[in-house]
């Protein structure tokens, strides 16, 4: 007997999620564009398949990345995922040594006890069953968490769970009841056997010392199949679709597709792989020191799902990147609200193709119109003068003129012949407009300051704001070579340029978001540093440093909660009681100091006061008094 | 019509209850802060496309509030978001948003720049 | 210590500085011209920043008062002192004379007369009406035009009487921009949907708490500030008021009609004060206030011995700055007290 | 609107109007533009109240155009002003009468700055003296001739033949009053009623049935202004300054415009023309402009005195729809004949004909 009605529920619902995963796969894959279809498939058959697997089986299954953050939240998910793996393998195993057939059809694995109700009698056999009682247990500790979890996210470790829509509540009361199911219709049939192992035989035992333990497990194995056809039936249409959604992310991102500067396929795939897990809201400082707990990545991404607008969330978030870091599934968090930015008001953001089952069209896409176009047409014609280094302090740079200052007397000092291309004002950097999503109009700042770049014939350009600094390096199709003043300095101590004295001060560093995340720039400003002082960790490094509260890539933020943020940061640096809170940002000094009673000082600021003098002794300055001039078109 | 060698010349009173007041309240409404403005003119000093051109976060913020749209709908153009002003404003304006607000504004209700 | 003295005027300032002496073992006779105590403050309805309900000030005045060494006069107007040796001799309207060692002068303020100011039509159109009018219509929680309706657009319009060369008061009141800020939140809180103007020269926000409230009001309130002196107002056929002003900040003439407009008086000298020295001896201010012997250390001080001040009779005070003053004139009147016996 | 918050302002204003003997001084614009005004004002104290009004036929402008077009210096306007002061004297009279509201203000003003700044009046002494050896004194008596008339508006009423009131319906006439900026504007005092709610004009209208219509532009300029009117590139402002008032007033839908100045006459007159032409806008009622009328016009309608000799027909807004709605009885045939009986010329595109 391999059949028996209870068994339907569980096939048509595993049949169609296989099928259907399947399709939109499919689907999936035809909507790529054509490099990365190349690049897909150039993945799939060659290295990246094997690195895929890794991940799949590191990510997807133990969640390594998870359990680095949290343990708890780790295992929880753990449990679930790699231990409902554990029982299918080692089901479909038990099915084909202990079974009739060999390669039996998956319900053979799932119901195998209850096809098999006498098995276990052997000591083999009762290892076997000891080890699926093993993993049950190890699942049903995992299940208890997530309960828990449910109506007490602390419990996990978590601040804050995200919130359910209706069918995601189904799903999950399907998912929960799949393997307390399980268990009682396993326990029943063994007690009625006399079979089973730790968990299921002493359940099934005392279950029989009292009831008619043969008949009351049948419905059980109705419900457990239910609660799994249910489940899988339901799946595409809740969170859970995450789960063979990351697959295909995973092979995606090994085969070198990334989320880009537009809405496409990957980004979609992006989109729901999210499992809501809830780690970027822990990460997210808006929610922690400013209790602003609707607006982080996780809702952002259930909000495209759901085609809400998402203008009021993607602009409300400081753009630190904490939560880039930290999302367990990889998912380019940053790019995606930076996609959704720039298609504000457009449609052409990220969108759900699926509704329901099915894919519908995507809604055609309008040209942006911005209102009120921004128009700089009032920006004068500048004739740089000639320099090697040419040195850009930033808009932010000419309200902390104590950075500024330290710049011209270090650039003085370097003896290197410079020139300053924002003396007297200059024009912005055209960061600022793009975090607002007006990269068409930032353009216009970006050309105009090439000119000014590319005619100085400047070898190297130096800013002191990591703004600037970024959108330079990333988004300027310049021939020279971009410096934070922070690298710079390094390499003027490295050229052994300029000297300085030991200042036996002890300093924390504060990584501005931009620089550090945002660019991958750690180690220099560190480095420098620790060259005139001692540098304390503060708990809040480098991947994990904190936003100053004062981005400018948050268009929402209220003053009251800025300050909030601010003063979480201030605190945190301030913890060592250091003499000096160092960071390498104006916008950083600014805000960080408004919070602290502690020195707050640009890394520029701090080698200024420790210069012994330039070793390029006798060498002439060469500093041009007057380096821009302005003519009128 | 007769040609004198003069006309009606057009006033240039505030007629505060014939403006458009639609500007101001969508801002308002999307940034409370707006509201906040006490017209110091902290931002016009430090502003960094009022270093090149005639503009002025005051004069635009006034004028909105008065319902002058026609100026400001032209000038908001200017604006580099730079976001100097906001570390200057003493009464914590939002001014960056400000700005993209009154642009959405501008175009949801049409209003036609200079 | 002994001693009786005679306080000129039964408000904040004279009650409060009653009741200090009295507990310090000296005769008071409070004379008032009102058949009660409590000046102008009876009047009011709620306080700034706190918006404390008069009432409770009052209240205080009353406790303050009840002491057996204290004799209030109501209904008595003093009309002229004399000196002689080291005792005063008061005469009041209706003949009355009151003897004592010493005279504290707690005359108060008068609240400027808005029909001055004919360009705004107090008195002449239907809804112009004053801050102290408006406190009353607060007592009766009911805010309505001539015509029954509710106002829809309402207008604060500042420094009516002060800051005036033309109303020849050349001193800020002080108080009136606060109370427009205050007064302006009761009528949003009362009026949700109005919206509401201040047309201010300055804003004059330098008590404590007071600039919190004016950010408030902005923005929680939502009312609109608009700097500018309201040049004249006109009735329109709809019995709207027509509002001129200069847009200071814009730099442009601005025209508003409003349902209501409320002059936010200045305080001037008491009249009734003036009256107490009807003979001239005592020095005045060029803002015609009583002028203390030295505004630095004697501020409670006249220029004749055993005469001193408290409160408004000075220069326009809030109730705090009042009850702070009369306490410093009860100092000031001890220590005279005490040297002179 | 509260009546009696304005009787309240109008009795801090009185002045005080000399009742006999006076020496009248005439308006540069009235007896060009609206001769029948001062003819209708010396007829009827003369002849109507017995009064004597003595004119000198040496008295000439007294250059308040010039000086208020920046042409003629202070010093200048003050040796004039102190000539008539001078022929007065010589006349033998005290009271001045003037006929000029621009002529009243500068009077007001040098006698103001003659009592702050007595060198000033010192040196116009020696000034007038030496250009034309007259002296002079200061007259005891001023008075703007709408503050005569105001004084005797009761009188008029009394003699009425025609009130201010619609005939057909019943109802008082509505009228607006416009009051000209130097009559009371510089120095509240020498108004009847001050500056903000002046007396003299409604005090007039109403005594003799009318009512009063208090517009929200009521106080603003007419438009004369002077320079602005002078030259032809400011002219623009004028008009619209005007235009501005008959837009605040046209809502109330009145009857008549009185004013006391006789530029502001002219300008509220001529510009609704002017408007008309340019813009194709009027402001009465069905497309007629609103009639714009002297006081002494006015009063000499209400005593019954023949309109075409009271000169209505020399304004750019006739009077007719004005003269039927009052019941006034007129020849339309003898508007445009001389007193003997000549036919003159009909003027063409007449305004409310």
């Amino acid at each position: 007997m391999h059949f028996d009605p209870f068994i339907i529920p569980f096939n048509i619902g595993l049949y169609f999620i296989l099928i259907y995963v399947v399709g939109r796969s499919i689907i999936w894959f035809r909507n790529l564009s054509r490099p990365d279809k190349l690049r897909l498939q150039r993945g799939f058959f060659g290295m990246a398949f094997g690195q895929s697997l890794k991940e799949i089986f590191l990510e997807s299954l133990i969640h390594r990345k998870i359990l680095k953050t949290n343990l708890r939240l780790g295992y929880m998910h753990m449990s679930l995922a790699f231990g409902w793996f554990l029982l299918i393998l080692f089901g479909t195993i038990e099915a084909d040594i202990f079974g009739s057939h060999h390669l039996n059809p998956p319900h053979m694995a799932i119901f195998f006890r209850f096809f098999n109700p006498d098995h276990g009698k052997t000591a083999f056999e009762n290892g076997y069953a000891f080890l699926m009682d093993l993993v049950l247990a190890f699942i049903l500790s995992g299940l208890i968490l997530a309960i828990i979890k449910r109506f007490s996210s602390k419990s996990v470790g978590m601040k804050k769970t995200t919130r359910l829509k209706h069918l995601d509540k189904i799903a999950l009361a399907s998912l929960w009841l799949i393997f307390p199911s399980r268990l009682l219709a396993e326990s029943l049939t063994s007690g009625a056997y006399g079979t089973g192992s730790f968990l299921t035989g002493t359940l099934g035992a005392w279950f029989n010392s009292f009831l008619p333990a043969k008949q009351a497990a049948y419905p059980f194995w109705w419900l457990y199949s239910l609660s799994l056809g249910t489940f899988f039936v339901l799946l595409p249409l809740t969170r859970y679709m995450h789960i063979p959604t990351e697959l295909f992310l995973i092979f995606m991102r090994n085969s070198g597709i990334r989320t880009g500067d537009k809405a496409g396929t990957y980004s979609e795939v992006e989109v729901h792989s999210c499992s809501s897990c809830g780690i970027c809201i822990d990460a997210c400082q808006m929610s922690f020191s400013a209790g602003i707990n609707n607006i982080q990545s996780a809702y952002l991404l259930k909000a495209i799902r759901k085609d809400e607008d998402t203008s009021g969330i993607v602009f409300n978030c400081l753009m630190c990147g904490r939560c880039d870091v930290k999302c367990p599934v990889g998912i380019e968090l940053t790019s995606i609200r930076m996609i959704q930015r720039r298609a504000a008001g457009a449609g052409n953001g990220i969108h759900n193709i699926w509704h329901g089952y099915l894919r519908t069209n995507p809604v055609p896409v309008t040209a942006k119109q911005p209102a009120s176009k921004p128009s700089y047409d009032f920006l004068p014609a500048r004739k740089p003068e000639k320099a090697d280094i040419l040195y850009f302090a930033g808009c932010m740079t000419h309200l902390t003129p104590s950075i500024k200052n330290s710049m011209v007397k270090i650039l003085d000092a370097s003896g290197m012949k410079w020139s300053f291309m924002d003396e007297d004002g200059g024009v912005c950097c055209g960061r600022p407009l793009m975090l607002a999503g007006n990269d068409r109009e930032a353009r216009e700042l970006i050309n105009f300051n090439s000119r000014l770049i590319w005619k100085s014939g400047a070898h190297t350009l130096v800013t002191s704001c990591p703004i600037c600094y970024k959108v330079f390096r990333e988004s300027y199709y310049l021939d020279v070579e971009v410096l934070h003043h922070t690298q710079f300095i390094k390499q003027l101590i490295e050229d052994e340029t300029v000297k300085m004295n030991y200042l036996n001060k002890r300093v924390t560093y504060h990584s501005p978001c931009e620089l550090g995340r945002n660019s991958g720039v750690y180690d220099e400003p560190k480095e420098v540093l620790r060259h005139v002082a001692d540098l304390e960790k503060t708990g809040y490094d480098d991947g994990n440093s904190l936003c100053c509260g004062g981005s400018l890539a948050n268009l929402r933020l209220q003053s009251p909660d800025k300050h909030k943020i601010a003063s979480f940061a201030a605190a945190a640096l301030s913890a060592p009681a250091p003499d000096y809170i160092a960071t390498a940002c104006p916008l950083c000094k600014k805000t960080i100091s408004a919070e602290t009673k502690i020195r707050v000082a640009d890394i520029a600021e701090i080698v200024a006061e420790s210069i012994v003098k330039p070793v390029a002794n006798g060498m002439k300055k060469q500093r041009i008094p007057n380096p821009i001039e302005t003519s009128k078109v | 019509m007769n040609r004198f060698g003069y006309s009606l010349s057009k006033a240039r009173v505030i007629d505060y209850d014939a403006n458009n007041h639609a500007v101001a309240e969508y801002i308002a409404e999307k940034e409370p802060s707006f509201r906040l403005c006490i017209a110091c003119g902290g931002c016009a000093a430090t502003c960094t496309t009022g270093n090149f051109t005639e503009f002025s976060l005051r004069e635009i913020n006034i004028l909105i509030h008065r319902g002058e749209n026609r100026k400001p709908g032209s000038d908001i153009r200017k604006c580099m978001l730079c976001g100097k002003c906001i570390l200057v404003c003493p009464r914590g304006v939002n001014t960056r948003n400000v700005v993209i607000t009154a642009r959405e504004a501008f175009k949801k209700f049409g209003i036609n720049a200079l | 210590m002994t001693g009786n003295v005679i306080v000129i005027g039964g408000g904040t300032a004279g009650v409060e500085a009653a009741g200090q002496l009295a507990r310090s073992g000296i005769g008071v006779t409070v004379i008032e011209k009102e058949s009660t105590i409590g000046g102008h403050v009876r009047n009011w309805h709620h306080l700034f920043p706190d918006r404390r309900s008069s009432s409770e000030v009052i209240d205080y005045l009353r406790k303050q008062l009840k002491h057996d060494n204290i004799t209030l006069v109501t209904g008595e107007l003093i009309s002229g002192f004399d000196k002689k040796g080291g005792s005063f001799r008061l005469k009041s309207s209706s003949g009355k004379e009151f003897h004592g060692d010493a005279v504290l002068i707690a005359s108060g303020f008068d609240l400027f007369r808005s029909e001055r100011k004919e360009e705004y039509g107090y008195g002449i159109y239907d809804n112009v009406i004053t801050s102290a009018d408006l406190e009353s219509m607060f007592r009766d929680k009911s805010i309505l035009l001539r015509n029954g309706r509710e106002p829809e657009k309402i207008g604060f319009v500042h420094c009516v009487g002060s800051r005036d060369e033309k109303s020849g008061n050349l001193y800020c009141s002080k108080l009136c921009c606060i109370t427009a800020v205050k007064q302006a939140i009761g009528l949003k809180e009362l009026i949700p949907g109005s919206k509401v103007f201040c047309f201010y020269m300055d804003m004059r926000m330098g008590g404590a708490l007071y600039e919190e409230m004016y950010r408030e009001a902005q923005e929680k309130y939502g009312i609109s500030f608009i700097r500018g002196k309201v040049s004249e107002v006109s009735e329109n056929i709809e019995g709207k008021l027509v509002t001129k002003v200069e847009d200071t900040l814009a730099g442009r003439p601005l025209r508003i009609e409003m349902d209501l407009l409320v002059l936010m008086a200045g305080m001037e000298m008491s009249k009734d004060g003036e009256a107490i020295d009807i003979s001239g001896k005592l020095n005045r201010g060029v803002n015609r206030f009583f002028a203390p012997a030295d505004y630095h250390f004697g501020s409670n001080i006249s220029n004749i011995k055993g005469v001193f001040y408290a409160g408004a009779c000075t220069a326009p005070m809030n109730i705090t700055e009042t009850i702070s003053h009369a306490r410093g004139a009860v100092s000031d009147v001890l220590n005279y007290l005490t040297n002179k016996h | 609107m509260e009546n009696e918050g304005k009787k309240r302002v109008w009795s801090e204003y009185q002045k005080e109007i000399a009742d006999d003997h006076f020496f009248y001084v005439r308006s540069c614009i009235r007896q060009s533009f609206f001769p029948g005004s001062e003819q209708f004002f010396l007829d009827f104290m003369r002849n109507g109240l017995g009064k004597d009004v003595f004119e000198n036929p040496s008295h000439t402008t007294c250059t308040g155009i010039g000086y208020h077009g920046d042409i003629v210096p202070i010093e200048t306007i003050m040796t004039v002003v102190a000539r008539h002061f001078a022929l007065m004297k010589e006349s033998g009279y005290k009271n001045i009468a003037i006929s000029c509201v621009t002529s009243f203000g500068i009077y007001t003003e040098i006698l103001e700055t003659w009592k702050h700044f007595p060198e000033q009046l010192e040196r116009t002494r020696e000034f007038l003296f030496k250009a034309t050896g007259r002296e002079f004194d200061v007259p005891e008596n001023m008075a703007h001739t709408s503050d005569i008339i105001y004084k005797f508006r009761d009188e008029i009423a009394s003699r009425a033949k025609y009130r201010l009131i619609n005939h057909q319906t019943g109802e008082p006439l509505k009228v607006v009053e416009h009051i000209g900026c130097h009559y009371s504007k510089m120095f509240p005092k020498h108004g009847v009623g001050g500056a903000e709610f002046p007396r003299v004009l409604s005090g007039m209208a109403e005594a003799w049935g009318g009512e009063i219509i208090d517009y929200p532009e009521r106080r603003h300029c007419c438009g004369f202004g002077f320079r602005q009117y002078l030259v032809q590139a400011n002219r623009g402002y004028s008009v619209s300054n005007t235009a501005k008032k008959f837009a605040s007033m046209e809502p109330y839908k009145p009857d008549f415009i009185l004013t006391n100045c006789p530029g502001c006459n002219m300008f509220m007159d001529k510009w609704q023309y002017t408007i008309r032409e340019m813009e194709g806008v009027t402001f009465g009622p069905s497309g007629d402009s609103i009639p714009v009328l002297t006081y002494e016009e006015l009063a000499g309608l209400v005593l019954g005195y023949n309109p075409w000799n009271l000169g209505l027909q020399y304004h750019m807004v006739q009077s007719e729809p004005l003269l039927r709605k009052m019941g006034v009885e007129f020849d339309p045939e003898d508007k445009y004949k001389t007193k003997d009986g000549v036919q003159m010329p009909i003027p063409r595109n007449l305004i409310n004909c």
